[in-house]
């Protein structure tokens, strides 16, 4: 992946979102534990909206899109023991493997940013995403601590 | 007859008067200042007020009234009414200030009031003279200058070194003459009602009490609760929160009177001799409760009363729930626990002990031998602290903690004891802790303002030398060569404002790492629900948010025959809010049945 | 002589020269009156009964209107008896400044009697005079207690708020002022031969009637009985000031007002002391929440020396949030009904309200 | 407490005096200058005579009564005053509220007569002797006696003068406000503990 067209960074964005979909259906299918599956189904959805945004993106709308919103970053992820996509997760560890997926995504479209920091608008797209990856995170982190870090 | 000359002189030196300037003052070109404490008209600031209607209470020519004002909405801990001022009948004494628990309400230098109709008199204060505020003459300029009394009795407690040496009640409750005291400060606004979940009668058991009629105090207690004795002593008490007087001072001790009035019946016998409870023919209806938490058990206690046949359903050896096995004995001792349930059993609830649904009885089985089932199992299972290290030989969960020192089974602790988290289980976890003689610090990773425990149960601990650090998040939990814990890392936070108004979140600061030697981890994070005992077909078929059920106003799920309450089905998971629960599900059991029964 | 023919006439409410709102009805033969009957009715407020329906500290703002020269001893009295009933302690500078407020209270209250009684006796330019002056005595009950004429300040634990800075010194003077127009007063009604003439021998009451009819205050003084509650029952601070009670034999108009005179002397002497003596400390001795307070059951007398005489409150509780029963005896009470039915009889019309005035007469603590 | 009594034994030996005169009657000295003497209706007209003549309670400051409704009857009490021995005597006697009879004592004290008139007035009780008992202060008065404590001033007021509030109908209470929008059950036992 050395020469990328902004259609197929599209494409290869889109492709990630549905990878995403499809592990978190096929987890609420095996999870039997209603607070977990309510996350998965909410985590599926989302990813779908994503999917469908990208799929009627318009490369014009950058700098609309680049509203800021500020990141609280709180950095949870950072220090809670990785999780691994299986069976029956709890409501906690569910938050904990999502959380930690946003952030391997938003690691990987970082690279790919600075990958092709030659070309302004890959490079746009590709921080566009890993910012909107962060943003994901974010609202996961934010769930976690008000849920499961009630009490702490 | 001798002629009186100086009697017919004298009177004429009056006439020495006459080069003399008048007293009088040529209004209205010059008008007289009013004296700095002149009680003129009134003022009212709109936005200090909160609406408790003192100022009408106390008025002795009904000269106030209190009525709704446009802009001004009713929320918790404000009526949303404003007095007005009816200037044909007030007569300037100033009580009305004296007596108002916010100080929003005072009088002016002002004293003329036009109006070109003859029959109105009527006077908004704050409204009709927005200016007002610049000349406030007559106000309350103490605590000490006000009727009220914002000081509360103190509770008498053991002192903090005495109480780690034991398991006995640290609060020692009020007597007669300090809860008369203590309940006479109320000034029966009934704000604190609508910030109770279980909307309780306070202010007039609270005057029950200050009239010296405890016993008519626990019978306005028992109609809505019937664990009131429990919440005299732990609850969390919103009520307080809102307490007119606490704008200014220190809140009606509501928990503590409520204590001491469910105190006074300190026996079985003796509550049923005062309540007298009316209990109703059997009525053949059958209610099947899962779990005898406070939810439960206080459905069950108003079902009994109602003539249904209640059977509540418990995994445990006692009663009680999180308010058995995890509150510890020194705020809620076993005996008042026992004297309460056993009244409830006295008067036809009946608990099934040492009975798990799923394994000691199907669900299923449940389902077809009741009408209708209620669950309260309450949030058992603890969130994990997720970090590297926790399986540890002595990283524990504090409701596990908790759970075997109040069932009396042998507990080891170590010298150096770290709790995680600021809630009351912490807090609970840490004083445990010091009775076995640790050394305790809670690392929580916000600050003490934000820590959900009770103030008094953080003074308390801190009482009992317990430490605290704030804003101190752990990270790793590390053992010695056998696997026992050895020390813990922790990280200190920054408080982020997270742009939505909502409390601060705590974020870890990079490479400010700390690490502390310590015997045992006790996590008290949190805790959740576990649902594994109701069948997956029936579990499809409710609806969870965020770990907790969705039921409906008189918490009905999904399923018409099935109810929820108590921590799994509200946002707030204590004491009193499952208490709520439980008794609003009553009144939906009943429309239940009466729908059924039109059927 | 032969004897007129007697006819009747009603005298008030209206008139002029009565204070209040009352009427005497009397049969005159010419212009002696031969038969005098008080009839009052005309501003019957229920004090007592409204307070049965209030609690012990919504009844404290409604006694001061019993009584609009003099409000004070009315507060004075309803808190020293509710304090009696309880058993509370008052703390001792909230004593000082009772005594201050009721001392200025009498001088208030004598200013109007100047007016009104050399008023009646068609001396106008008195009222002018002492109304006036009265009204810087107002002033300083504005600033100590935001009311000019019902202060509402003395209330059961002490006063309502302590006295503002500088105040005393203000206070002595207005003395000063005060003091500074006596000889003008006296040389225009004292000294004035017509008054004189006018007071002497006119409105006269025995010794033994005054000690039997239940007369009180000056116009009891005026027959030489030197009989004040101040010192016969020293309340507040009183046993620890110097003062004199005037008294006169004559037992007529003039007497009585000779006494008042000469007590005016006093009221200002006493107010120095105060002054002098004021401690500091504390104002007042918090009482429970109003909504809530309950007094225990019982019941106690308290008596206030008014300008008018022995002020008495008969209070009594039964123990609840409200009085059982409070119950005002005026001064003039007596004075203006059985007394003045008697003293009348003999007197000339033109003297009615002169004596009237003598005796202090006022309705409102007639009919509360 | 020796100084106690040593500034109460003028008073106590005066009430042990009186005790021992009459022995039925109740007496109690309540504080410095002041003595309670709680006596059989019958007795207080010569017992007055006797404080009068025989320990110069020259001074008669009042008489009051008071209204115990819900214990049947109406306490009347005489306020003496000696100025000799500086002692105020409370009498009291009760009489019951079903015959709200007594004696004028308008013989002792002229001017006892006009306090019999107001007690006549307010409380309906007649005094034998007291051929004076007509209007006083409430003339054209048709009601009941208005100070007997069943005599409801509210309910009397909204009859007469109902028109008088109608520009405040729109007052709220704040407690019934604070119930309606909770959802709050009060039942009705605990409804008379309610200030508001």
């Amino acid at each position: 992946m050395d020469k990328l067209s902004v259609e197929e960074a599209i494409q290869f964005a889109i492709e990630q979102e549905i990878q995403a979909a499809e592990l978190y259906a096929l987890l609420l299918d095996k999870s039997t534990d209603p607070k977990a599956q309510e996350i998965y189904t909410e985590l599926r959805d989302m990813e779908i909206v994503h999917k469908e945004n990208l799929e009627s993106f318009d490369t014009s709308e950058f700098n609309k899109r680049h509203a800021e919103q500020p990141l609280l970053n709180l950095k949870l992820t950072d220090y809670l023991v990785e999780k691994t996509a299986t069976e029956n997760l709890s409501f906690q560890d569910t938050l904990i493997l999502a959380a930690q997926r946003e952030q391997k995504t938003y690691a990987l479209y970082a690279e790919l940013a600075e990958k092709f920091k030659y070309d302004e608008i890959l490079y746009k797209l590709f921080s566009l995403l890993a910012r909107e990856e962060l943003l994901h995170k974010d609202q996961i982190e934010t769930l976690y601590d008000d849920t499961v870090l009630s009490q702490n | 007859m001798a002629l009186d000359l100086k009697g017919i002189l004298a009177p004429f030196t009056a006439l020495k008067q006459l080069g003399k300037p008048p007293h009088t003052v040529a209004y209205p070109m010059v008008k007289k200042p009013t004296a700095e404490r002149y009680r003129g008209l009134h003022y009212n600031e709109l936005d200090d007020c909160i609406g408790c209607g003192t100022c009408s209470t106390i008025c002795q020519n009904g000269a106030i009234d209190m009525i709704s004002l446009d802009g001004v909405e009713g929320k918790t801990g404000d009526s949303g009414l404003r007095p007005r001022v009816d200037n044909g009948r007030c007569c300037w004494c100033g009580l009305c200030v004296d007596v108002c628990p916010t100080g929003s309400l005072s009088l002016t230098q002002e004293y003329l009031y036009i109006t070109d109709d003859a029959d109105s008199f009527l006077w908004i204060p704050g409204v009709d003279n927005p200016e007002g505020g610049k000349l406030k003459s007559f106000y309350p300029e103490s605590n000490a200058q006000s009727l009220l009394d914002y000081n509360r009795i103190p509770m008498p407690e053991l002192e903090g070194m005495e109480r780690i040496k034991s398991y006995a009640e640290v609060v020692l409750g009020y007597n007669q003459e300090e809860a008369q005291a203590e309940a006479e400060r109320c000034i029966s606004c009934g704000l604190c009602v609508e910030a109770c979940p279980e909307h309780m009668h306070i202010p007039e058991y609270i005057n029950a009490i200050s009239r010296g009629e405890p016993d008519m105090a626990l019978k306005i207690i028992y109609d809505n609760n019937p664990l009131g004795e429990l919440c005299g002593k732990v609850c969390t008490r919103r009520c307080e929160d809102v307490c007119s007087i606490a704008v200014r001072g220190e809140p009606v001790a509501i928990r503590w009177l409520k204590r001491y009035a469910t105190e006074q019946a300190n026996n079985i016998d003796i509550i049923r001799e005062i309540l007298d409870p009316e209990i109703l023919p059997p009525n053949g209806r059958k209610v099947g409760i899962i779990g005898a938490g406070p939810s439960g058990l206080t459905a069950g206690y108003y079902l009994a009363l109602k003539g249904y046949d209640v059977t509540i359903y418990e995994a445990k050896k006692h009663a009680g729930g999180m308010t058995m096995y995890g509150i510890p004995k020194y705020r809620l001792p076993m005996e008042s626990l026992q004297k309460q349930i056993g009244y409830m059993e006295s008067i036809g609830v009946k608990i099934k002990f040492d009975t798990k649904i799923g394994v000691d009885i199907s669900f299923e089985e449940l389902q077809k031998e009741h009408g209708a089932i209620f669950i309260g199992i309450g949030f058992e299972v603890p969130y994990t602290l997720g970090i590297e290290g926790e399986h540890f030989e002595g990283s524990i969960q504090a409701v596990n903690f908790l759970r075997e020192v109040n069932a009396e089974r042998p507990v080891e602790i170590g010298q150096h004891v770290v709790v995680i988290g600021g809630g009351n289980v912490a807090i609970d976890g840490a004083r445990i802790a010091r009775r076995f003689g640790s050394d305790v610090t809670i690392l929580y990773r916000r600050r003490v303002a934000d820590m959900p425990a009770d103030w008094e149960e953080i003074e308390g601990a801190e009482d009992e030398g317990v430490k605290i650090l704030t804003q101190a998040i752990p990270l790793e939990i590390l053992a010695d060569k056998n696997g026992k814990v050895e020390s813990i890392k922790y990280g200190m936070a920054e408080m982020v404002d997270d742009g939505k108004g909502g409390r601060p979140r705590p974020r870890l600061i990079e490479n400010d790492e700390h690490i502390m030697p310590v015997d045992n981890i006790i996590g008290a994070i949190g805790q959740e629900a576990d649902y594994s005992f109701i069948p997956e077909n029936i579990r499809e078929q409710l609806e969870f948010s965020r770990g907790r059920m969705v039921t409906g106003e008189l918490k009905e799920t999904k399923l018409p025959w099935l109810f929820a309450g108590g921590d799994i089905a509200n946002n707030t998971a204590d004491a009193i809010s499952a208490i709520a629960d439980g008794y609003k599900a009553v009144k939906g059991i009943e429309k239940l049945f009466a729908q059924k029964g039109q059927e | 002589m032969t004897r007129e023919k007697e006819t009747t006439l009603y005298l008030g409410p209206q008139h002029p020269g009565i204070t209040g709102n009352m009427m005497v009805k009397l049969k005159v033969a010419g212009d002696e009156i031969v038969k005098a009957e008080t009839h009052v009715g005309y501003l019957h407020r229920a004090f007592e009964k409204l307070m049965e329906a209030r609690t012990w500290m919504q009844s404290f703002p409604i006694v001061c209107r019993i009584c609009v020269p003099e409000p004070d001893p009315n507060e004075e009295n309803f808190a020293r008896a509710v304090e009696e009933i309880e058993g509370r302690e008052v703390p001792e500078r909230a004593q000082y400044i009772r005594v201050l407020v009721l001392e200025l209270a009498r001088l208030a209250s004598f200013g109007l009697w100047f007016g009104g009684q050399s008023g009646s006796a068609g001396l106008y330019t008195m009222p002018q005079w002492t109304v006036g002056d009265r009204d810087y005595i107002l002033d300083l009950f504005e600033e100590l207690t935001g009311g000019r004429v019902y202060h509402m300040y003395i209330w059961p634990g002490g006063v309502r708020k302590d006295l503002p800075e500088g105040f005393t010194d203000r206070v002595l003077k207005t003395l000063d002022y005060l003091e500074s127009r006596l000889p003008a007063i006296d040389n225009l009604m004292f000294d004035n031969a017509v008054f004189q003439k006018r007071a002497q021998g006119v409105g006269y009451i025995d010794p033994k009637m005054a000690r039997e009819w239940g007369v009180v205050g000056p116009p009891l003084r005026a027959c030489g009985f030197k009989n004040d509650v101040r010192i016969d029952e020293p309340y507040e601070i009183y046993d620890k000031l110097n003062f004199e009670v005037p008294t006169e034999t004559g037992g007529d108009v003039w007497a009585r007002a000779l006494v008042r005179r000469r007590e005016y002397d006093q009221s200002i002497s006493i107010i120095r002391q105060v002054i002098e003596k004021m401690p500091g400390g504390e104002y007042y001795n918090k009482v429970p929440n109003p909504l809530t307070w309950t007094i225990p059951r019982g019941d106690a007398y308290v008596k206030t020396e008014s300008v008018r005489g022995e002020f008495g409150y008969y209070v009594v509780s039964d123990g609840s949030t409200k009085p059982r029963r409070v119950h005002v005896r005026g001064p003039a009470y007596v004075h203006a009904v059985s007394l003045l039915e008697r003293i009348l009889v003999g007197a000339n019309i033109a003297d009615v309200s002169f004596i009237m005035n003598s005796l202090g007469t006022c309705p409102p603590e007639i009919e509360r | 407490m020796n100084d106690i009594k040593q500034e109460l034994l003028a008073e106590q030996t005066f009430a042990d005096q009186i005790q021992k005169t009459f022995k039925t009657a109740g007496v109690r000295v309540i504080r410095k200058r002041r003595i309670e003497v709680v006596m059989r209706a019958d007795l207080i007209p010569p017992y007055l005579t006797h404080a009068k003549n025989q320990h110069n309670f020259e001074h008669l400051s009042h008489i009051s009564c008071v209204d115990w409704l819900e214990e049947g009857h109406f306490e009347l009490v005489y306020i003496l005053w000696s100025y000799t021995m500086e002692m105020q005597l409370i009498v009291k006697c009760r009489i019951p509220r079903h015959t709200p009879q007594f004696t004028s004592i308008q013989n002792i004290w002229e001017h006892a007569g006009t306090y019999e008139r107001e007690i006549h007035e307010m409380y309906g009780i007649t005094f034998a002797g007291n051929d004076n008992l007509g209007d006083f202060l409430l003339e054209d008065w048709e009601g009941p006696p208005p100070m007997r404590r069943d005599f409801d001033t509210v309910k009397y007021s909204e009859e007469n003068f109902k028109d008088r509030m109608d520009a405040r109908q729109d007052a709220q209470n704040v407690r019934e406000t604070i119930t309606k929008r909770s959802g709050e059950d009060m039942p009705d036992f605990a409804k008379p503990y309610s200030l508001r």
